[in-house]
């Protein structure tokens, strides 16, 4: 045990640390990370590139800075960045999925076309993987592609794409062997957003905000050879891209962080005229949520280093996002209910404080995250058969493509 | 012994529930609850047609003179409809703060006009108002000033009811320079919440009560019951659309209802949800036949339904999976009145604690 | 609403509490009611018959007291009882579930030979349903039987048996059709405790107790004419038993008894000098259980109504189990955790009181509720299925007795 | 940055607990749990020729100078295996209340017997005794008397080490007329609590710590430590179990742990349970090497672990359904020892409310 960097690491941090501190009057806000990136925010990934704090491990051949992949060293840089917060570079699934699903399985055409602009963010990506009939059972997808000459014909409508509002390009799954068993009809394809026929409309959700998007494809055409790997391939495709995005380990800190500033209103906030910290029925409930929080910390740093190790963390890393999003929304819980009557609040006009809005928006974004990406049933799923070898239920029907689907 | 509705009280359920299905379809209510009032012109004259305003006050002063688990029962098909209406505050509390704090002259003044629907009063208590700053109402020369925030339906209210630290009730007429009405954007787009800010603002007292705290309590308790009540209502509409929505929904060539974890899940729902409705029944009929334990079983019903329904609201979500976070379904329009109920008139813990008190196992 | 009795109730509950004043001193313990009836027992068992507060509905030429059904003083005569801790009579399986079985399904020969003795208390029966392997899949059992000469020969074990050891006669469920379908290869059998070929052995439980016991058959001969309706007809029989024991509603003051047990102890303990209820953290959560024990009160008030009434109470009825045995631990368990230390007492010497012991004992016996009877997850899929209507799950395979029960 | 065990530790993990499936069946555990008195001679030498009493003490004193992360995965691996043997006390807090409180010739004179398994020191705190009545414990001329009750390891002590009430530690030789001891059933076999009655008896004092008070509270934290690594052990095994039993038992003609609710019911459990091995971890290696932490990490520890490991132990009871209620296969061992580790040295409200206090959130 040994809660200390290596020298080598901890020289990263410093000079991480030393970056920041003489640039970040140069980077943009945090607010633009998610937006069509502006001036400043492509000089600032330029830049964060040529320090190989973005792309660090992408070949040089490619675009990055070609330094050997070091799971500690990302975890440095991405804790560095968020701690101080100045933005560590545009987010998009394009450099988080596309570009390590590129080196995998691209051809060295695809690479040299696509990888460098998406680094350099002059080309933002969206994904086209969900739709509103295959969510959990995301193989059963419908949407689908015909060849027609040189061409694939795509029709049919993709959910939760976030950025389509704004990207200019999408990797999507679509099926093309109507014939083949369900995980073996579907290709995956890279299609320009500003293709005829594509229609972006924004996705409302509880929280009142959009920011999702479905995406309508109605004849739109893309050439035959924007796609990776071949035509059935791309569920294997799909789970390289998704391996990486599990691949991600979370900061350690990320619910400390948030649980500290639940101790700070409650410390801070009177409400009746009585310190919040003085009820002790929500003194109680915090603290229960400080053990939950400390095993979630440490808990992420072991796997941080086994991940460093190169070992396999099996269970112990599928249960993170059952357990994290579950955390969050019970974080989040606390600090409206603790607001009482005044945490209702959701403007920032007369009642209520910035707080209590910006904890409401988290209490119900919260839900979204324990749903998205993997329900918390898909999640049990998950951790039950690959993590602790139970078997999976006998199936329904055979596994294959229904005859809906083929319309 | 007959624990449960009268088949009146059923049918009173049934017409309402029918005609909010008919009169406020999710498009209809979607667009009130943008809007953030909680009052919709339409829906007002409905309610006030089929009765409701009256519904405690006696028939002499033109009211039906029932009780308040008919009271109960009409909250419970309001929250199962999300209904943006002034109720809880505007029909149910100001009559009954009428009643026990006004005297016959007051009564036979504001009563029948509430009643008619003429006037609709939001209400608050100082105590409860949730603000996050000390209380600065002050009382000078019979004349009120300061903020008072945390008011229910006060989106289009004609006047405000507001009890004072000390117990006692005064009425502000809302139509004044001297009263200035600010209703925030909560999460509940279907009931505002509300803020007065007073100058030297005329104020009428109701001051005709022997134990003006006690009465304020009942008051209180009856609110609290209420909102119990749309929180029943309301979880149940989940859990009924929960089960649509998972024998519709097919995943894995299977409709998802046909998972056992999604089965469980609203299992676990009913099984906490029904004995609730039992619960409030209890607390709503004891506020007029079982004084001893009125206190108490207000409290607990607005605390256990608090609790109950977010684990339903949340429950009842996640059945519905990504289409529950969207608004395409407006599934989020209870889940957020749910979350409404929980925090206004005193949050669970805060029921939980004058329910100890109550019974003597806590001091205040 | 109303919450009193009808005058006519009310005149039962008056003489009820007059017959318990009268004759209390003669009551046998409480203790005595699971155990081989001594003279006290069936002395009192026999006036509680003549005064139709034991076999009320049962009709007078079978030994009964021949009154019509009426749900409301069934529970107003359980409630007198219970609440003044006088025995009810004699509490065993053939009373409860096979008198009313053999009234709707019996012959006229089985009614006039068992019902009377079985009422008087002269034949205790122990009931033979559930196998080692057959516990939440009841209609997999294994026992079997098969006819030699006028005999059946049953073979095979029972388990959760209580009574076993001082029973008279067992009605028990074995297979007798191997070839036929699961569910109908079953027959139901009275079989006397005394046969050759029975033993019985004390089941230990984690409370230390041994209240159940195992049965094993070998070889054992009955005679054909001791089955209940026809040779595969032991299902029907069963369920047509089990619908009884359904139908026993409980006492909706059982759990605010229990509640009102550790307010008591929580005014009346302190721990470290300190008044138990004095610490707001067991404080809200004896609050919480107070919202949960009332909703159970009148829940089961509703239910009583209802049932009064004749109306069908559907999902309200089958959630009852689950949640009753969940809040029954929840309030051990916060017996339990007020106590502290001393709460981990589980004998009366030295350490601790008899609060802790009982509560401790409590504690485990209520996780032995939860899972017994049907577990808690069988509940929830009769709670979905028959009480929401949502469908079953695809079966694994064809419904039909496995070969490997015909050994 | 490595934070997780060492080759050393895992081994030192290994090695216990293989000898512990070895050496400690099922049958021969019951047996000893029957007896009560938290003793096996033959797990008692066993346990000596692995080292265990000298792991903490140093090797000066013939030890082999351990640290207290070391500490906790025996402490894992023995509540794993169920083991009845005195560790807690014994060897982990009696050796570290030698080496914070006691002088230079108690350490020598003390610290070699114990690891050498001469001694067993049971030992109890005064103000957490968890008795009913108040504390009667009286010093008078040097001499104690009274009832000291809630000792942990008293079962078969040569010893008991005692924390009074204002943070002085004494040792009493258990083999006097002026000391009886009296070890009551509790619901843990494997580890009884005891009660020692004193009549004038002769103490040696352990105050050479310059905060005692700090020193009673340091050994205290490494108790509650090791409890929440024991709860840890003896979660893992029933979740263990509970796997492989859903994977034999066969219900409707499929394993039970097909069925969707089982296999999330032990997801449940997982998702619970292994972030606690890094959190007591941390916590155990924060007493040696992070102090400004060691408090309140030890505290959430054993709080979070007794909450936890009360889920585990009734959900993978039911995964077990009625086999897991009877005794026939020992599940309830383990049950119990996860009941009794939550309640010793502090429940988890009563650690929560110390970690609240050391943090500056409430006041004692």
């Amino acid at each position: 045990m040994d809660l200390n960097y290596s020298d080598r690491h901890k020289a990263l941090q410093d000079k991480v640390r030393a970056f920041i501190d003489a640039n970040k009057h140069e980077a943009p806000s945090l607010a633009n990370v998610r937006k069509k990136p502006d001036r400043a925010t492509l000089a600032w990934q330029h830049k964060l590139l040529r320090y190989g704090y973005v792309g660090r491990t992408v070949p040089r051949q490619y675009g990055g800075f070609g330094a050997e992949p070091d799971v500690l060293e990302s975890a440095i840089i991405s804790q560095e960045f968020t701690g101080a917060g100045i933005s560590g570079g545009i987010t998009n699934q394009g450099i988080s999925m596309l570009v390590p699903t590129l080196l995998e399985v691209g051809t060295e055409k695809q690479r040299v076309r696509w990888i460098a602009p998406t680094l350099q963010g002059e080309i933002i990506w969206c994904q086209g993987y969900s739709e509103p009939g295959a969510g959990s059972d995301l193989a059963s997808l419908k949407t689908h592609a015909h060849v027609d000459g040189d061409d694939f014909v795509i029709n049919g409508q993709k959910i939760w794409t976030s950025s389509a509002h704004f990207a200019d390009m999408i990797f999507i799954l679509v099926r093309t062997e109507p014939d083949a068993p369900k995980h073996r009809g579907i290709s995956y394809l890279l299609v320009p957003m500003d293709s005829e026929g594509i229609e972006v409309r924004p996705l409302k959700t509880m929280t009142g905000q959009s920011t999702f998007n479905e995406v309508f494809f109605t004849d739109v055409r893309v050439a035959t050879d924007q796609i990776v790997m071949d035509r059935g391939d791309g569920w294997k495709v799909a789970n390289t891209t998704l391996k990486y995005e599990r691949l991600l380990l979370g900061d350690p800190n990320k619910m400390l962080n948030r649980f500290h500033r639940i101790v700070k209103m409650m410390e801070d906030t009177r409400i009746g005229g009585r310190r919040l910290m003085d009820m002790p029925e929500y003194r109680d409930r915090l603290l229960r949520l400080q053990g939950e929080v400390m095993a979630s910390k440490y808990h992420g740093m072991r796997l941080l280093t086994e991940a460093d190790k190169g070992e396999e963390s099996g269970v112990k890393r599928l249960i993170v996002k059952y357990f994290g999003t579950v955390l969050a929304h019970k974080l989040s819980a606390l600090a409206v209910d603790v607001m009482g009557e005044a945490g209702l609040a959701y403007d920032l006009s007369g009642l209520g404080t910035e707080d209590a809005s910006l904890w409401n928006s988290d209490y119900m974004y919260d839900i979204g995250l324990i749903i998205g990406g993997g329900s918390s049933q898909i999640q049990k799923n998950i951790i039950s058969e690959r993590g602790l070898g139970m078997p999976r239920e006998p199936r329904a029907e055979p596994q294959k493509a229904q005859k809906t689907m083929e319309r | 012994m007959d624990f449960g509705l009268s088949d009146e009280q059923r049918q009173l359920s049934d017409i309402l529930g029918n005609y909010l299905a008919d009169q406020l379809p999710i498009d209809e209510l979607r667009a009130v609850a943008d809007q953030g009032t909680g009052f919709s012109d339409d829906l007002w004259q409905g309610l006030v047609e089929l009765g409701l305003p009256g519904l405690l006050i006696p028939e002499e002063h033109g009211g039906s003179g029932l009780g308040i688990l008919d009271a109960a029962v009409v909250a419970e098909a309001l929250g199962y409809g999300a209904a943006p209406a002034p109720y809880v505050a505007s029909m149910v509390m100001a009559p009954l703060a009428l009643l026990r704090s006004g005297d016959d002259a007051q009564q036979a003044a504001w009563l029948p006009r509430i009643a008619a629907g003429e006037v609709r009063l939001g209400l608050g208590f100082e105590i409860l108002s949730g603000g996050t700053r000390a209380g600065d109402i002050a009382l000078k020369d019979g004349k009120l000033s300061g903020e008072f925030s945390g008011i229910l339906d006060g989106g289009a209210a004609t006047h405000v009811l507001l009890y004072l630290a000390d117990g006692w009730a005064v009425i502000v007429d809302t139509n004044t320079d001297t009263a200035e009405l600010h209703s925030a954007t909560t999460i509940d787009g279907t009931r505002p919440l509300t803020t007065v800010t007073l100058t030297d603002a005329n104020v009428e007292f109701l001051d005709a009560a022997n134990d003006p705290v006690a009465a304020a309590q009942s008051v209180l308790d009856a609110g609290r019951v209420m909102l119990a009540a749309d929180t029943l209502g309301a979880g149940q509409r989940m859990l009924d659309d929960a089960i649509t929505y998972a024998a519709d929904r097919v995943q894995f060539d299977r409709p998802i209802a046909s998972f056992q974890a999604v089965k469980h899940m609203c299992a676990d729902v009913v099984s906490a949800l029904e004995p609730c409705r039992a619960l409030v029944w209890y607390a709503a009929y004891a506020q007029d036949a079982v004084p001893d334990e009125a206190r108490v079983a207000a409290c607990h019903a607005k605390a256990h339904l608090a609790e109950v329904g977010r684990d339903v609201a949340r429950t009842t979500t996640e059945v519905h999976g990504g289409m529950g976070f969207t608004d395409l379904l407006g599934l989020h329009l209870w889940f957020k009145r749910i979350g409404f109920d929980r925090q206004v008139l005193g949050g669970p813990e805060h029921c939980r604690h004058e329910a100890a008190v109550a019974q003597g196992w806590a001091v205040e």
